[in-house]
């Protein structure tokens, strides 16, 4: 595949950090279809929630150095799978190329001439476009499990940035794992929020509200729950205890990325996948 | 000729045309227009490529404002100029009847404008390659540019308006420069009065210009008046459509379409 | 950036007129250095009084009336579109500057819009400068 | 000479406040042409037209230029102030230094050297004015009322009652609108049939009222007091005088499963139907979508039941004219539906519903007979949720405004459900309780404190439903934001109160504007609420702007009494600003060149041909005239004419060219 059709990986802190097994299982699944995965070269933290509360200038300069190492590198398309960071990269592509200031102010700041990638596409965007297609021609090991889709708060808004149609109940993943096998479950927690940053200093509000969310899951049957952002697994797989003391309820519901579902599909041993790696064991 | 010296005999005796307007030898190799009403003159009339006169000009002259019965000599562009006249319901009390050249160059007889709307080629008029290497030089030029080429132009300008009078479309009783309440056009032909009039000249002649190029032919200072008109008739065909000669009074600036495209209307 | 300038606007006065009224009485600010001047109707506007204006002293024109189907006196706004198609494409040809013109629809209820419209304009004709090289057509006479 | 008099107003402070009215005035006084010029606080109070009424006797003034507020204001005003000092009000006009001067720009002297350019404008403008006087046109005293809800009726039956004829057109098989789906109506709870089918009925019977069902306006051309409308009577496949309304076909009817407008798809109707039991006229209609022999071919059931033979399957849609004097737009209103919900469903439960599906429920002659049962399963709800402020009051759902009739009808709802269900609880969740109408403060403290409606204050953020109830997730603000969920068996959403979706393609028949939301935008917000722009057409309703039914009433009557005045005369004057082709001596008699391509510019059709003839009768020249009657004044032919051979009164060329050169030549 030619340099400009193919696809740069932009993996962020956490997966290669607290969520190595997203990363792992991706790259997993891309070798399993031949897709070469070639990260940013030299990529640095996108600055996430923190950069935006407390820096503009910062906010707006991390993000636009991975947009412009990217497109030195003569992709024009940039895969982001974090939620938190594809937020950030698709805002700021979209402030430098609406405002000359600010796209002048960041090429100021890092002495460089910002260009970004035409776009800059999620997992969900990606897995549609790219993986699903060849999916077809494999023979796959169903995944015959009933499962809740976590989309989380991120991965669908803000309205202008996702171009999700329905945003209070999308069905990118439970196309992707119905074809799977898999038998996605209609819920009514898939975009409510986990908590998310005060995994560490506000536990008891992420335990509340995880808790609902598995709550409703085990109530609807669900026998594990999907998801495709490393701060949603980290609250729902991490935090499974403290989840268990709030509520008063035991659950044993795994929490899987959708890469590593792809990778059971495909007959990816587990420990390819990182499945060792949960804290609530994945029994399949 | 003598195919048309016997029908242009035949007309005058037969009373269908008592003014034929005609082509006749002029200095040298050029021709004039001949004017006959009395048989014998006949023998005066040619029609041959040389003759490039509009004659339709003279249909609409006060002079001739009393006859009915006319018969003209009619080249391809006197014929779009007849058939847009007709449209323009200016022979209302005239029985007019045309003698064309057919292909091989033999005289026709032609009664009526309607007949002679059908029997009109679709193709456009040919520019001459001077004018079409004017245009395309015109064309590469910056707004500054064509102001200042405008402005050397129009300062030879005396605002003789030979060109209204040569031009066939031109056939106002009271023409709107001699307005002066309001004076609409400044009267000395200093250059503001001059664009003022030819830029009026050309919006009377949207979607009417038969682009026979009688006003560059009759203008004495030779300006290019005809790239002006072939410019408009571009510009317009290529933002409403294409630019057909008819006898319908319906033109470009008196109908509009809802959906009429354009891109400078915030 | 030349300050004084003179703009004129030709206005319909179902829509435009009646905008720039709701502007008023919304307290909109916007540029003094445009006046309006009231048409019954877009279709109304001759291409003349353009030219005249211009010949007049002013450095910039805007024309508006009734968004396409809404005007009071149902086509009056196509004929002016129509005639404003034809006429743009002729002062190119003469190389008149056609940015000094701006042309827009603004309807009875776009205060804000026809604030917007004065203040862009102005800014342009400021840029642009006066339009002295039309005015010095009239001092120059011709041999 | 013209003598031209300038009188500049302060408005109060509005005009004086930032442009110096002396100076203005003062120099005014150097202008070519004016005699007198002065400026004073309030020119249109009654001291200010006596001061106009003096200076013309005093200074015998042959014009007057008044420097002011919008002409679209007091141009009326100043002119019948000249007409009755001997001036003709034509010779007046008004420069706008207002809404165009001292409103929009700051305090200083370039506000007050563009109010003198204004006023020098309008100047160089009367000095080319001439004495005009009105035309007289007849009036057709019919007047065309679209919309038969409780607006239309209200004007018909006030028109009528004054002797006038009236044509009322509704697009429904039958009047009666919105008001005729509602169970009780607040503030008083009386039944909504009980006084709405009476002035039905009277609508039908009244000799004044020709009623079209079933009808909507084609076109519509012409102008006050002489529209002609083209009404497109839509098939009802029914022969309505052989047809007796015994009601055999809909009982015989096969098709019986369609979801029913009128019940708000609660309840379900037959392909031939009569809306609701006291539907005016109580004739059937044959719903060809829906209709087996229209689909299929196949049935005709309903014709071999018909005792007279009634059916006509043949019947084709039929198009009726009228000639009309005015007309009265009383086109109300939609509800939106709860599938413009994304966070309540997408209108996928069928136990969230709308107010108006609330009303069926309750209504006697609902699909439930008036008990409240829930959609889903039928049962009673133990539990039920009402949301004010349901897209209402919400920018980012695209409606910014507030619908004014659900905080009254949703404290109705809760009111009739404990009513009926006493051991019941209701909320409402609101962000404020908008009751501000006669004794509609109390009704809803009855609500909260007599019925126990619990009111929480705070918005819903989602509803999702979990085996068999639905938990609705929202806020109470007044107890610090504390998060709430209740468990409901049903929910109400009072949804935003919206244009109907064809207003904007009416608006553009009658050539009437229309603000960003649809709603018909009226001539002057305080001064002229009931009457348009456009001559001769009116509003009643809520197709203004959303309003509940005695505010509806009390508009209708309104609009009604505007028509009455306009049929008071048998003729009706009207502004002489008409196009009017040249005349000349012989033997040029005219400068138009004949070329008539003025007549298809002209939108109105006033432009004729007139053959100019010697004694011997011979036509020595045609050439184009207008008919004043039809001329509207638009000036596009004006523009148009190459030879500038026309001419329109009061924006004539010499008018404008001189306007623009006043306006220029201030240096």
């Amino acid at each position: 595949m030619s340099k400009n059709m193919s696809v740069a990986v932009y993996p962020g802190c956490s997966l290669n950090g607290s969520s190595r097994e997203y990363m792992e299982s991706l790259r997993a699944v891309l070798n399993a279809l031949e897709i070469p995965v070639n990260e940013v070269d030299d990529w640095n933290c996108c600055g996430a929630s923190a950069a935006h509360n407390i820096d503009q200038d910062m906010a707006v300069a991390l993000p636009s150095r991975i947009l412009a190492q990217t497109a030195k590198d003569g992709y024009s398309n940039l895969l982001v799978p974090c939620a938190a960071c594809y937020n950030r990269l698709k805002h700021v592509q979209q402030e430098i190329k609406t405002s000359p200031e600010i796209r002048q102010k960041a090429s100021v700041l890092l002495n460089q001439e910002i260009n970004t990638p035409d776009t800059i596409v999620n997992i969900l965007e990606y897995l549609q476009s790219t993986v699903m297609p060849r999916l077809e021609g494999k023979t796959l090991k169903p995944v015959s499990k009933k499962v809740a889709c976590y989309y989380g708060c991120l991965l669908v808004r803000p309205k202008g940035i996702s171009d999700e149609k329905q945003i209070e109940d999308p069905q990118g993943m439970d196309q992707i794992m119905a074809s799977l096998g898999a038998e996605p479950v209609s819920w009514a927690f898939k975009t409510e929020c986990c908590g998310a940053g005060f995994s560490v200093s506000n536990t008891t509000t992420v335990a509340r509200l995880s808790s609902e969310i598995l709550i409703d899951a085990a109530d609807r049957g669900a026998e594990a729950i999907i998801v495709a952002c490393p701060m949603c697994h980290s609250n729902l797989d991490m935090r499974r205890r403290e989840i268990e003391k709030y509520s008063g309820r035991k659950f044993d519901i795994p929490v899987l990325y959708i890469t590593q579902a792809i990778g059971l599909a495909l007959g990816i041993p587990a420990k390819k996948l990182g499945l060792q790696r949960h804290f609530v064991p994945v029994k399949i | 000729m003598k195919r048309l010296h016997q029908i242009v005999s035949e007309l005058l005796a037969s009373g269908k045309a008592k003014l034929v307007i005609g082509y006749e030898k002029g200095t040298g190799e050029k021709r004039r227009p001949a004017f006959i009403s009395d048989a014998n003159e006949v023998e005066r009339l040619v029609f041959d490529s040389q003759c490039s006169h509009n004659l339709s000009v003279y249909l609409t002259k006060p002079e001739y404002k009393h006859v009915t019965e006319i018969a003209v000599f009619a080249t391809p562009q006197t014929m779009r100029a007849v058939v847009r006249l007709a449209g323009e319901n200016q022979f209302q009390d005239k029985k007019l009847s045309f003698i064309v050249m057919d292909q091989d160059q033999n005289a026709l007889l032609i009664e009526g404008a309607e007949v002679l709307a059908n029997h009109l080629g679709k193709e456009k008029i040919a520019l001459s390659s001077a004018q079409e290497e004017l245009l395309a030089k015109f064309e590469a030029m910056s707004r500054e540019e064509r102001f200042a080429y405008w402005k050397e132009q129009l300062s030879n300008c005396v605002k003789c308006y030979a060109c209204r009078a040569a031009c066939p479309m031109c056939y106002c009783t009271r023409c709107t420069v001699e307005v002066n309440q309001p004076q609409w056009i400044s009267v000395p032909s200093s250059l503001q009065g001059n664009f003022e009039y030819h830029i009026m000249r050309a919006m009377h002649m949207a979607g009417r210009c038969v682009d026979c190029g009688s006003c560059e032919a009759a203008c004495p200072l030779g300006l290019p008046l005809n790239i002006i008109t072939r410019r408009m008739i571009k510009d317009i065909e290529a933002s409403l459509g294409p630019d057909i000669v008819s006898m319908d009074t319906k033109s470009v600036l008196n109908t509009f379409q809802p959906n009429d495209k354009e891109n400078f209307i915030r | 950036m030349e300050n004084n300038i003179k703009v004129v606007a030709f206005v319909c006065n179902w829509c435009t007129y009646a905008g720039a009224d709701l502007t008023g009485t919304s307290r909109i600010k916007y540029s003094s250095d445009v006046k309006i001047v009231r048409f019954p109707c877009t279709g109304r506007i001759d291409f003349m009084l353009l030219m005249k204006a211009f010949a007049e002293g002013a450095d910039g024109i805007i024309v508006s009336g009734c968004h396409p189907n809404d005007c009071h006196y149902t086509s009056g706004n196509f004929h002016a579109r129509r005639r404003w198609i034809v006429f743009k494409s002729v002062l190119e040809t003469f190389g008149i500057d056609t940015r000094r013109i701006q042309f827009s629809w603004v309807s009875a209820a776009e205060g804000a819009k026809w604030a917007e419209i004065v203040n862009t304009t102005v800014e342009r004709i400021k840029e642009l400068g006066p339009y002295t090289e039309y005015r010095e057509l009239a001092g120059v006479e011709a041999p | 000479m013209a003598r031209i008099g300038v009188f500049i107003c302060h408005c109060g402070e509005n005009i004086g406040g930032t442009v110096d009215c002396n100076k203005v005035a003062k120099s005014a006084e150097s202008f070519d042409g004016v005699v007198f010029s002065t400026d004073y606080k309030y020119m249109c109070s009654d001291p200010g037209q006596t001061l106009i009424k003096q200076a013309i006797a005093e200074h015998k003034l042959t014009g007057v230029v008044v420097g002011a507020c919008s002409p679209r204001m007091h141009e009326p005003t100043f002119r019948k102030t000249c007409s009755e000092a001997g001036v003709n009000g034509y010779m007046c006009e008004m420069a706008n230094l207002r809404e165009h001067c001292s409103w929009v720009h700051e305090k200083g002297e370039a506000t007050t050297n563009k109010a003198t350019d204004l006023v020098r404008m309008l100047v160089g403008k009367v000095k080319n004015n001439k004495p005009l006087s009105p035309i007289k046109v007849p009036v057709s005293k019919t007047a065309l009322v679209i919309g038969g809800g409780i607006a239309g009726i209200q004007t018909s039956l006030d028109i009528a009652n004054a002797g006038h004829k009236v044509v009322l057109i509704e697009k429904q098989p039958s009047i009666g609108g919105h008001m005729s789906q509602l169970s009780e109506t607040f503030p008083t709870l009386d039944c909504s049939q009980c006084i709405l089918t009476p002035r039905m009925v009277e609508v039908a019977q009244h000799p004044n009222i020709e009623l079209i069902t079933y009808a909507e306006l084609e076109s519509l051309d012409g102008f006050i007091g002489n529209f002609k409308a083209r009404i497109r009577k839509k098939a009802k496949s029914i022969d309505e005088k052989l047809c007796t309304g015994c009601g055999m076909c809909t009982t015989k009817c096969p098709t019986k499963k369609i979801p029913g407008e009128f019940n708000e798809k609660l309840g379900n109707r037959t392909a031939i139907y009569v809306p609701f039991p006291q539907a005016v006229p109580n004739k059937p209609v044959i719903d060809k979508n829906n209709c087996t022999y229209y689909q299929k071919g196949k049935c005709r059931i309903c014709e071999k039941f018909c005792p007279t033979q009634a059916i006509r399957f043949d019947q084709p849609d039929e198009i009726v004219e009228r000639s009309i004097g005015a007309v009265v737009v009383a086109t109300g209103f939609e509800v939106k539906g709860t599938d413009f919900f994304p966070e309540y469903g997408y209108g996928k439960y069928a136990d969230v519903i709308t107010g108006l599906q609330f009303e069926r429920l309750a209504s006697a002659s609902g699909p439930t007979l008036g008990e409240i049962r829930r959609p889903s399963d039928g049962k009673i709800p133990e539990k039920i949720v009402f949301l004010a402020c349901a897209g209402s009051r919400d920018p980012a759902k695209g409606i910014k405004y507030c619908s004014k009739i659900c905080c009254m009808y949703t404290a109705k709802h809760a009111m009739l459900y404990k009513h009926k269900v006493h051991h019941g609880d209701a909320y409402v969740f609101y962000m404020d309780i908008r009751a501000a109408g006669k004794m509609y403060d109390e009704f809803t403290r009855r609500a909260i404190e007599e019925d126990e409606v619990k009111y929480i204050r705070g918005r819903v953020s989602r509803i999702y439903e979990k085996n068999g109830k639905l938990i609705v997730k929202g806020a109470d603000t007044l107890l610090g934001a504390m998060p709430v969920e209740v468990e409901a068996d049903m929910v109400v959403l009072a949804t935003a109160s919206v244009a109907h979706n064809d207003a904007a393609d009416l608006a553009q028949k009658l050539h009437v504007s229309y603000d960003e939301n649809n709603f018909f935008v009226e001539a002057h917000p305080k001064l002229k609420p009931v009457e348009t722009n456009t001559a001769g057409i009116f509003l009643a309703g809520a197709c203004q702007s959303p309003r509940d039914i005695p505010e509806t009433v009390a508009m209708a009557s309104g609009a009604a009494s505007k028509i009455l005045g306009l049929f008071s005369q048998n003729e009706l004057t009207r502004e002489p600003v008409v196009a009017v082709v040249n005349r000349a001596a012989p033997p040029l008699f005219s400068t138009c060149a004949g070329c008539f391509m003025c007549q298809s510019v002209c939108p109105y059709q006033a432009i004729e041909k007139e053959e100019i003839k010697n004694r011997a009768g011979e036509t020595i020249k045609t050439v184009a005239k207008v008919n004043p009657g039809l001329c509207q004044g638009c000036g596009t032919c004006v523009a148009f004419c190459r030879s500038k051979s026309i001419d329109i009164q009061g924006f004539s060329n010499e008018q404008m060219v001189e306007e623009v050169f006043a306006l220029l030549n201030n240096d």
